[in-house]
């Protein structure tokens, strides 16, 4: 490496701590200095990369809150909720910066052999801002709040196969499932099990809004603004800022504008067709990550012309996903493979062909299956996503080079899960991200699953779902997932397009982990506590 | 003056009326909307069982009209019930988002209202002037743009470009006075741009309409500059439209906000009734709606009464 | 100092000596005192300053010629009663029609005038403007410039079929009331109360959330907010015919109530009610681009200005005037009915103050 | 004229001309007028509307209206020439030394301020008095113009006052700087006869007092006569002749004075009952009538109107006069006693009245510009009546058109398809006499027909209506203050006054005495042609036995614009 180069990567880490530049940047200019990536990475943690520093008023844009949103959590349903909840609550594992699970108000977990009995050993120094130490009780109660037939929890058909919830000690807690689930450490990371604190009859105490996660509710509006502080003695690294502002900025503009201007740090999304134009912005990061969220096309399988797989897979073929991507998502997806498993999820399968557009051999593919000129309707509303009527319109033009004609049929924006989903033989769906593979397969391709949307049945795809539940050793599990997910793709009834990403963005003087979580904008909701200033 | 009073108390009579039918309206309005509370409440993660035991718990299995008469035993004893969805008192849920709008609109009306009626004045003396003709297109510009747009610009010169407002007005707790005013100028000045133009083109108007009059005549033909007859003979009998259109606008600074609190994030009563109707949270869309019906009706109360007053035939019988 | 500069001051100069010459006291006073401002102007602001008040001053004169010149075009083809009348108008009014005129032209003509279809993706994202794209396109690749042609079509037509509704049910009952009287008079009022208590907006969102947001419903919606404004009016107005001796006089005859709104009281009221028209026109307009603002208007892809500004608006932080043309596109055909809506009042109250 | 020597010219107008906009053009309005006055000289300006008079006054001010210019000629007031002075100079004139008393003081007077802070404003203004100075002058000129209560009666709005002490203190406004010149715009036209006649003798006695200089602008010459010492009489913008008082009475020159002075002399041959039996057409039988909530406003109304006979219903304004016509027609349902229709009981409310009874009784307005729609063809006021009643269509509609047309003597090719705005006053007058007698009714009724119009076309409407009844055998009720039209056209009087009729007769009994004492009242009241009148009837009866003191007027309400 010349001298020359030497100085400029100098500057180049300069300006990396200083935060004039990105992560993104830095590794650019590095490659272009002629440094190989993996070393760039090396020099960025080592020399670049700075330090969390502790302070500051740390204000936090989000773009989906409600003022009738409350502090249960079976009723989380926005952002604010959700990243509120992650905020100033704790849970029993979470979902780190690399996507591995690591522990939060649990130290550690273990099942026994077959997956039906889990151990949790909770943390001995974790408390509830109102310094109530956390204690088994808590947990149980919380978990309960969501079991039951009396619950009116969002959650509960994940906890279905809960049998039982014992305390062993203060500290410790015993699940019992019904049926072996090796995933049960990575459901407890999803957004209704926060820990909330127990009352005497067993019943949570959600109301007063305490908790014990890294910063406590100062005061706050819901759907307006909520101002927190450090709770001092939190039990995980982390909470570099004083005071977190969390603002609800539900119009897209104000969301911007207030960041553009610097009146807040971050923003949990940005709209897309401005991503280019922010980028430009010397003052501000942006962050394209994918996630398990998905945009899926179910087809009835068990209905004609669906129920012949050389039409689903020629329907699958028809797309063109690059341009879809770039056109309605601005770039801001990941381009999917027709199978349900997201690389923001675990076990994701590496190494299965990616399916791109074919027009010519989706036409060799109908005339196959009999079926030339193809003619079918595709249900679409923009309340499913936003451009998702465009989309549709996008894919019936590309098609048409196939040789099949989709009719986009726009549906009323109200009531569109009521009457479209499950009723029309072929619409367009969005999913949220589910924490883990199984959670999404068993939910909507398991063959008797109430929101089996495309009526697939796949004997092998089951057995291996059964399987791979139960299944502790990760590399066997890996294994079922990568058949699983070739079947899905090869006979499966879902086209997916893409994952879409998360764009979030926050100002450049905020300090981020070089790995983001993918489970939810900004780091997995916890900016709060992952991030720093760097100023 | 027994006469006003009779007058305010037949009002009053009629507003209660006014609000009784409103609040059916509205009730049956909420009634009709499509979608189920609890599935909105309970979102993508909605079972049936669930749902049935929230709908149970919010107790929505009553009939339609029970639960009319229910809110309405309550309303009459100054208990607006609960929200449905997070189960908190709605008095409690739209006391401050009302003392909000309230200090928006105050603080819009402070600045709109007299420079309205000075500028109103003012072209009047000056009409048929380039000035009277420029504030003319002005004002009619004014009126004429969306509010959003006019929102959008003043957020792109007065904060994007210059910096020298906040561009969001959330509000938070232990805020100055100082900081209040200005991190709520840019919708305030928004509303002012809104409502001058219609307040002063009336002004204008009124005092106008009167120079035809005889006494205006006789006022210039005793001698008095023209300043003297806008001002000390026209202005005072100008005051019952001006008062009616002052009482419009305060109305409308109340009721009409919507699209300024969602440009400019503030967290107003319009906010929250746009959400509780996407939420199909009765009690609150029932409450706000009878807040901006009150406002409506004891606004155009005043402007009846404020007009009498100023009107010395009413005032002083014969 | 530029030839620009020198050249800007000459010319101001040299018409401010004309005007005095020719004894304009106007004129002059108008070209000197631009002429002082400019000095402030120019010292503040520079050259850029100059060329800015040139080219307003260039845009207003060209509005001002075209309007002169569409006013002398619409007196030489009218009725000449009409053009009698037209003669009276100021140059805004003319202004005012000939932008209505425009508008109405581009909605009629769209599909021959708009280069592209509304809905057709032609292009990237937010493509620079081009020759096939006079503005460029939008998020989607659509072709600005025609999505704003069709936008006067689509917003336009909507706004005036709500208006004329709202006048047809208010109208209506206006008059019934003003002539019945009574008890159904009183119902009405207080129905129309009723109505105007409840803010537009919140109305109109509730009604929308009930029905759907489909054309005829934003119309019907629309119309029933606005109808007790014209009720309202026109009872007001046919108040004060009503008293007339001439309706007495059809009364005493035994004229039934039909024939004394139709004949006796409907042409007397016209004028206040084509002038409420045009306000309430505005007014309706920009309720429907609040809606769309909202996401409660016209449905996409139809062509929407409300729609359009909101799709757009967070481009607005970055200098990209997209946005702002068809917000632009409202204000202007609003302050053009408003300036024709001003001239009728102005006549209709026969006020030459 | 010898009376005034040439050094003491107060104002001189040379060739006066003014224009006003109408129609997008500047047309003439006055036409080269001359006038000299000299100090405390009053000179009466007389004419029909439209014939300048009130510009003159303006003018003399230095004042053009909205709408208006001065395009030529010159006017000098005391040495100062008015039309090239500036604004600010002419201003400092107006209230200070010219001073102007408006047509109605509850017009003109603002409803916002008290009634001495209005007067007080223009010697404050003049910085000429002190606010408490002027406060004390005001109430001297008050008690001077024999106004009731002087020391309070300032401190009201002019809404709580009633027309003829307005016009009073609006002369007493106009007397605060003691201007040079007074100008008195139709002062007295919109009053009762018993109120007019007080105004007229304060006004005549302040303008003596301080030997003010006036014009006096009216359309009546028995007033002028009273108040002037010089007549200006103008036609169309243009002077016709000027004379002294005496003069211009006793020997008028020029064709169209004559032709003024000859109006008074029309009277028709009285008719009596008919004696053969025949019942009254309309029949007032003992009519109470109250407004909604109101007081009693006719009480005991009794009379009858024969077949082919004139009924003359006089009365001052709030008499009640209109309102017996509004029970007659059934507008106003009596609350006790009946209308009788031929001997036939009519049913209170018109709605109730059958086609046929609605056709038989019509009515002629008051203000034609309010009684024709000015939307509608004359060809469809008058057709639409026939058309309703008779189903008369096409042809014979026309025709029916045409024949009435002719009756009112206007030239039907002519008027078939204007509109009543395109019409002069008497014309609109006679449009609505046609659209009644189109019903071919037995009845009709008149209400104050001719007040609104100027004497020469009133004259026309009267012949008009006399030479109908000849021909058509109509009966008239015939609502009026005007004793000269009683005079001339009544068959019968009925004199009403405060809702009762308080004496009714033949007209000859009517107009001979012994009278009642309100009779007496307004019949004395009513200004004559001699110039002495004013002073005998002052002499006869005592300053404080006139007007308002001399009748017993409930409220003593005045006749208010109702345009």
């Amino acid at each position: 490496m010349s001298k020359k180069n030497q100085a400029q990567l100098d500057r180049l880490a300069d300006a990396a701590r200083q935060g004039r530049i990105s992560r993104r940047d830095f590794m650019h200019y590095s490659v272009a200095a002629g440094l190989t990536a993996t070393t760039a990475t090396g020099l960025w943690t080592t020399k670049a990369a700075a330090q969390p520093k502790s302070g500051g008023n740390f204000r936090w844009g989000l773009h989906d809150g409600n003022t009738s949103d409350t502090h249960d959590p079976g009723t989380y349903v926005t952002r604010q909720n959700i990243f509120l909840a992650h905020t100033h609550r704790s849970y029993l594992t979470m979902i780190m910066g690399d996507g591995s699970l690591g522990p939060d108000l649990a130290d550690s977990w273990e099942a026994n052999d077959d997956a039906t009995e889990w151990t949790f050993d909770l943390n001995q120094e974790a408390a509830f801002h109102s310094g109530k130490p956390v204690t088994a009780d808590d947990v149980i109660a919380s978990l309960n709040h969501h079991r039951g037939d009396d619950t009116t929890s969002a959650a509960k058909a994940l906890l279905t196969d809960v049998s039982d919830i014992a305390k062993d000690g203060d500290h410790t807690i015993v699940v019992t499932l019904s049926r072996g689930n090796a995933d049960l450490p990575w459901l407890m990371t999803d957004y209704h099990f926060a820990i909330c604190p127990a009352n005497d009859d067993g019943t949570i105490d959600w109301q007063s809004g305490d908790g014990s996660g890294p910063y406590k509710i100062d005061s706050g509006e819901w759907g307006v603004q909520f101002t927190l502080s450090r709770h001092d003695g939190w039990h995980r690294e982390g909470a570099y800022f004083d005071t977190v502002e969390i603002l609800t900025l539900n119009d897209p503009n104000a969301r911007q504008t207030a960041l553009v201007t610097g009146d807040v740090h971050a923003v949990s999304l940005i709209e897309l067709k401005t991503m280019g134009l922010l980028q430009r912005d010397p003052n501000l990061d942006i962050h394209n990550v994918p996630s398990a969220a998905a945009i899926t096309m179910p087809m009835f399988c068990d209905q004609a012309p669906f129920d012949n797989v050389d039409v689903r897979n020629a329907m699958k073929l028809a797309m063109n996903r690059d341009e879809i991507i770039e056109k309605i998502t601005f770039g801001a997806a990941t381009k999917a493979n027709d199978f349900h498993h997201s690389p923001a999820q675990p076990y994701y399968p590496e190494g299965i062909p990616q399916r791109d557009y074919d027009p010519d051999q989706a036409r060799s593919l109908l005339q196959k299956a009999g079926a030339e000129g193809l003619t079918v309707n595709l249900s679409a509303a923009d309340s499913v996503y936003a451009g998702a009527v465009d989309m549709a319109v996008l894919y019936a033009e590309q098609a048409r080079a196939a040789g099949i004609n989709i009719n986009v049929v726009r549906e009323p924006n109200d009531g569109y899960y009521s009457d479209v989903w499950l009723t029309k033989p072929f619409c367009l769906v969005s999913w949220g991200a589910r924490p883990t593979p199984d959670v999404m397969y068993t939910l909507a391709y398991k063959d008797d699953a109430a929101w089996n949307e495309s009526h697939w049945q796949n004997e092998r795809f089951n057995e291996l779902l059964l399987q791979a539940k139960s299944e502790l050793d990760e590399s066997l599990r890996a294994e079922m997932y990568a058949e699983m997910a070739t079947l899905a793709r090869d006979d499966g009834g879902t086209i997916i397009p893409f994952f879409n990403n998360f764009v979030y963005a926050n100002r450049a003087n905020v300090g981020t982990p070089e790995e983001l979580a993918a489970s939810w904008e900004n780091d997995g909701a916890r900016a709060a506590s992952r991030w720093w200033f760097t100023d | 003056m027994s006469d006003i009073f009779k007058l305010v108390m037949k009002r009053l009579g009629l507003g209660l009326v006014t609000l009784l039918v409103v609040s059916i309206l509205i009730f049956f309005a909420v009634e009709l909307l499509p979608g189920d509370i609890a599935q909105a409440v309970l979102g993508q993660g909605a079972t049936e069982e669930t749902v049935a035991t929230l709908r149970e718990r919010m107790g929505l299995n009553d009939p339609a009209i029970v639960r009319y008469l229910d809110w309405l035993g309550g309303a009459v004893r100054g208990d607006f019930g609960v929200s449905l969805i997070s189960g908190g008192s709605v008095g409690d849920a739209i006391t401050q988002r009302f003392l909000n709008t309230l200090f928006l609109a105050t603080y819009a009306a402070v600045i709109a209202v007299p420079f309205a009626i000075v500028l109103g004045v003012l072209v009047a003396l000056m009409r048929d002037t380039l000035f009277d003709r420029a504030a003319n297109i002005l004002t009619l510009t004014s009126i004429s743009s969306p509010e959003f747009f006019l929102g959008y610009v003043l957020i792109l010169y007065l904060s994007v470009k210059t910096g020298w407002f906040p561009a969001i007005s959330s509000l938070s707790a232990g805020m100055s006075f100082g900081e209040l005013l200005e991190r709520t100028f840019l919708p305030a000045l928004t509303l002012v741009l809104v409502v001058t133009a219609h307040m002063m083109r009336m002004t204008r108007a009124a005092i106008i309409n009167l120079l035809a009059s005889p006494y205006i005549e006789m006022a210039r033909l005793k001698g008095m500059p023209p300043w003297k007859v806008i001002v000390k003979h026209a202005l005072p009998n100008a005051w019952a439209p001006i008062i009616n259109v002052v009482a419009l606008n305060l109305a409308y600074l109340i009721t009409g906000v919507v699209l300024v609190e969602v440009v400019f994030v503030y967290p107003g009563i319009g906010q929250l009734l746009v959400d509780a109707v996407a939420k199909r949270d009765f009690p609150i869309v029932q409450a706000c709606c009878l807040i901006f019906a009150a406002t409506f009706i004891l606004l155009n109360l005043a402007a009846d009464v404020g007009s009498i007053l100023t009107n010395p035939r009413l005032r002083h019988p014969k | 100092m530029s030839v620009f500069v020198i050249g800007y001051y000459t010319i101001l100069i040299a018409a401010s000596c004309l005007a005095v010459y020719f004894e304009r006291r106007r004129v002059f006073m108008l070209l000197f005192s631009l002429t002082l401002v400019s000095f402030v102007a120019g010292i503040i602001g520079g050259v850029g300053a100059l060329r800015t008040i040139t080219t307003l001053a260039a845009v207003l004169s060209l509005a001002a010629g075209v309007s002169y010149a569409f006013k002398e075009f619409l007196v030489q083809i009218a009725r000449p009663g009409l053009a009698r009348e037209l003669r009276t108008a100021p140059l805004t009014a003319a202004f005012g029609m000939f932008v209505i005129f425009t508008y109405a032209i581009a909605g009629i003509f769209a599909p021959w005038i708009a280069p592209h279809g509304q809905a057709e993706v032609i292009s990237t994202s937010f493509a620079p403007p081009d020759a096939n794209m006079l503005l460029g396109a939008d998020q989607l690749g659509r072709d600005i410039f025609s999505r704003i042609i069709y936008g006067a079509r689509n917003t336009v037509g909507l706004a005036l079929a709500a208006t004329i509704l709202a006048f047809v049910m208010g109208a209506f009952a206006g008059l019934l009331a003003a002539v019945k009287g009574g008890w159904f008079d009183q119902f009405m009022g207080r129905f129309a109360d009723v109505i105007m208590s409840v803010p537009s907006l919140i109305f109109a969102l509730l009604m929308l959330s009930i029905f759907g947001t489909n054309l005829f419903v934003i119309v019907v919606v629309v119309a029933v907010i606005y109808s007790p404004r014209v009720f309202r009016l026109t009872r007001a107005v046919a108040g004060n015919v009503v008293v007339m001796d001439y309706i007495e006089a059809a009364k005493l005859r035994g004229e039934g109530d039909w024939y004394l709104i139709r004949r006796e009281i409907l042409p007397n009221s016209t004028a206040p009610l084509v002038a409420e028209f045009g306000l309430e026109f505005c007014f309706v307009f920009l309720l429907i681009a609040g809606l769309s603002f909202l996401g409660l208007g016209i449905q996409p892809p139809t062509a929407d200005w409300g729609s359009m500004v909101r799709e757009n608006a967070t481009l607005i932080s970055f200098g990209d005037v997209t946005p702002l043309i068809p917000a632009a596109a409202i204000a202007l055909l609003t302050v053009a009915v408003n300036f024709v809506v001003d001239w009728m009042l102005f006549r209709s109250s026969g006020l030459k103050g | 004229m010898g009376r005034f020597s040439d050094k003491d010219v107060l104002l001189d107008i040379e060739d006066l001309r003014i224009e006003g906009y109408s129609d997008e053009t500047w047309v003439p309005i006055i036409k080269g007028v001359d006038l000299k006055l000299h100090r405390g000289e009053v000179m009466g300006l007389i004419g029909e509307s439209g014939a300048g008079k009130s510009t003159i006054g303006a003018a003399a001010m230095g004042y053009a209206r909205d709408g208006t210019r001065i395009s030529g000629g010159s006017i000098e007031f005391d040495g100062m020439e008015l039309t090239t002075a500036s604004e600010g100079e002419r201003r400092a004139l107006r209230g200070s030394r010219i001073a102007y008393v408006a047509q109605s003081a509850a017009a003109s007077f603002n409803p916002a301020h008290k009634i001495i802070d209005q007067h007080t404003e223009a010697p404050v203004h003049y910085r000429i008095k002190k606010r408490m100075e002027a406060q004390e002058d005001a109430k001297e000129l008050y008690e001077r113009l024999r106004l009731p209560n002087p020391q309070e009666i300032g401190f009201r709005y002019p809404h709580q006052v009633s027309g003829g002490q307005l016009q009073r203190a609006m002369t007493a406004m106009a007397m605060s700087c003691r201007p040079d010149l007074i100008i008195f715009d139709e002062p007295t036209t919109a009053l009762d006869v018993t109120t007019q006649i007080e105004v007229l003798a304060a006004i005549r006695d302040i303008v003596d007092q301080f030997n003010t200089a006036a014009i006096y602008i009216t359309h009546d010459l028995a007033v002028v006569a009273q108040m002037a010492d010089t007549i200006k009489v103008l036609l169309k913008g243009e002077e016709v002749e000027q004379a002294s008082t005496d003069r211009m009475l006793s020997d008028p020159q020029e064709d169209y004075t004559k032709s003024l002075w000859a109006v008074r002399s029309f009277k028709r041959p009285q008719k009596a009952r008919p004696t053969d039996g025949t019942k009254p057409i309309i029949s007032v039988r003992g009519v109470d009538a109250s407004y909604t909530g109101g007081d009693k406003v006719l009480d005991d109304v009794s009379f009858d109107i024969y077949p082919g006979m004139t009924v003359a219903v006089v009365g001052e304004s709030g008499s009640g006069k209109s309102t017996t016509a509004r029970v007659i027609t059934g507008l106003l349902p009596p609350s006790k006693g009946d209308v009788l229709l031929n001997g036939e009981p009519l049913p209170p409310k018109y709605t109730n009245r059958t086609r046929d009874q609605l056709r038989q009784a019509q009515m002629i307005y008051q203000m034609a510009d309010t009684a024709l729609n000015p939307k509608v063809r004359i060809r469809e006021i008058i057709g639409r009546p026939a058309q309703f009643y008779s189903g008369l269509k096409g042809p014979a509609l026309k025709q029916r058109v045409d024949e009435l047309l002719d009756l009112i003597e206007l030239e039907p090719s002519k008027y078939y398809n204007r509109y009543p705005p395109e019409l002069s006053g008497g014309q609109k007058q006679r449009i609505g006499i046609a659209r009644a007698l189109a019903a071919e009714p037995d009845f009709i009724i008149c209400d104050e027909v001719t007040s609104a119009l100027d004497q020469l076309v009133a004259e026309g409407i009267l012949k008009l209506l006399d030479r109908l009844q000849r021909e058509l055998n109509l009966a008239y009720m015939f609502i009026t203050h005007d004793l000269a039209t009683v005079r001339s056209i009544a068959d019968e009087v009925v004199v009403m006054q405060n809702g009762r009729v308080v004496e009714q007769g033949p007209k000859d009994q009517m107009f001979t005495p012994p009278h009642h004492p309100y009779t007496d009242l307004l019949l004395s009241s009513v200004p004559e042609m001699d110039p002495n009148w004013l002073t005998t009837l002052l002499e006869e009866r005592g300053v404080d036995n006139i007007g308002e003191a001399g009748s017993e007027t409930k409220d003593g309400s005045e006749k208010t614009q109702s345009a």
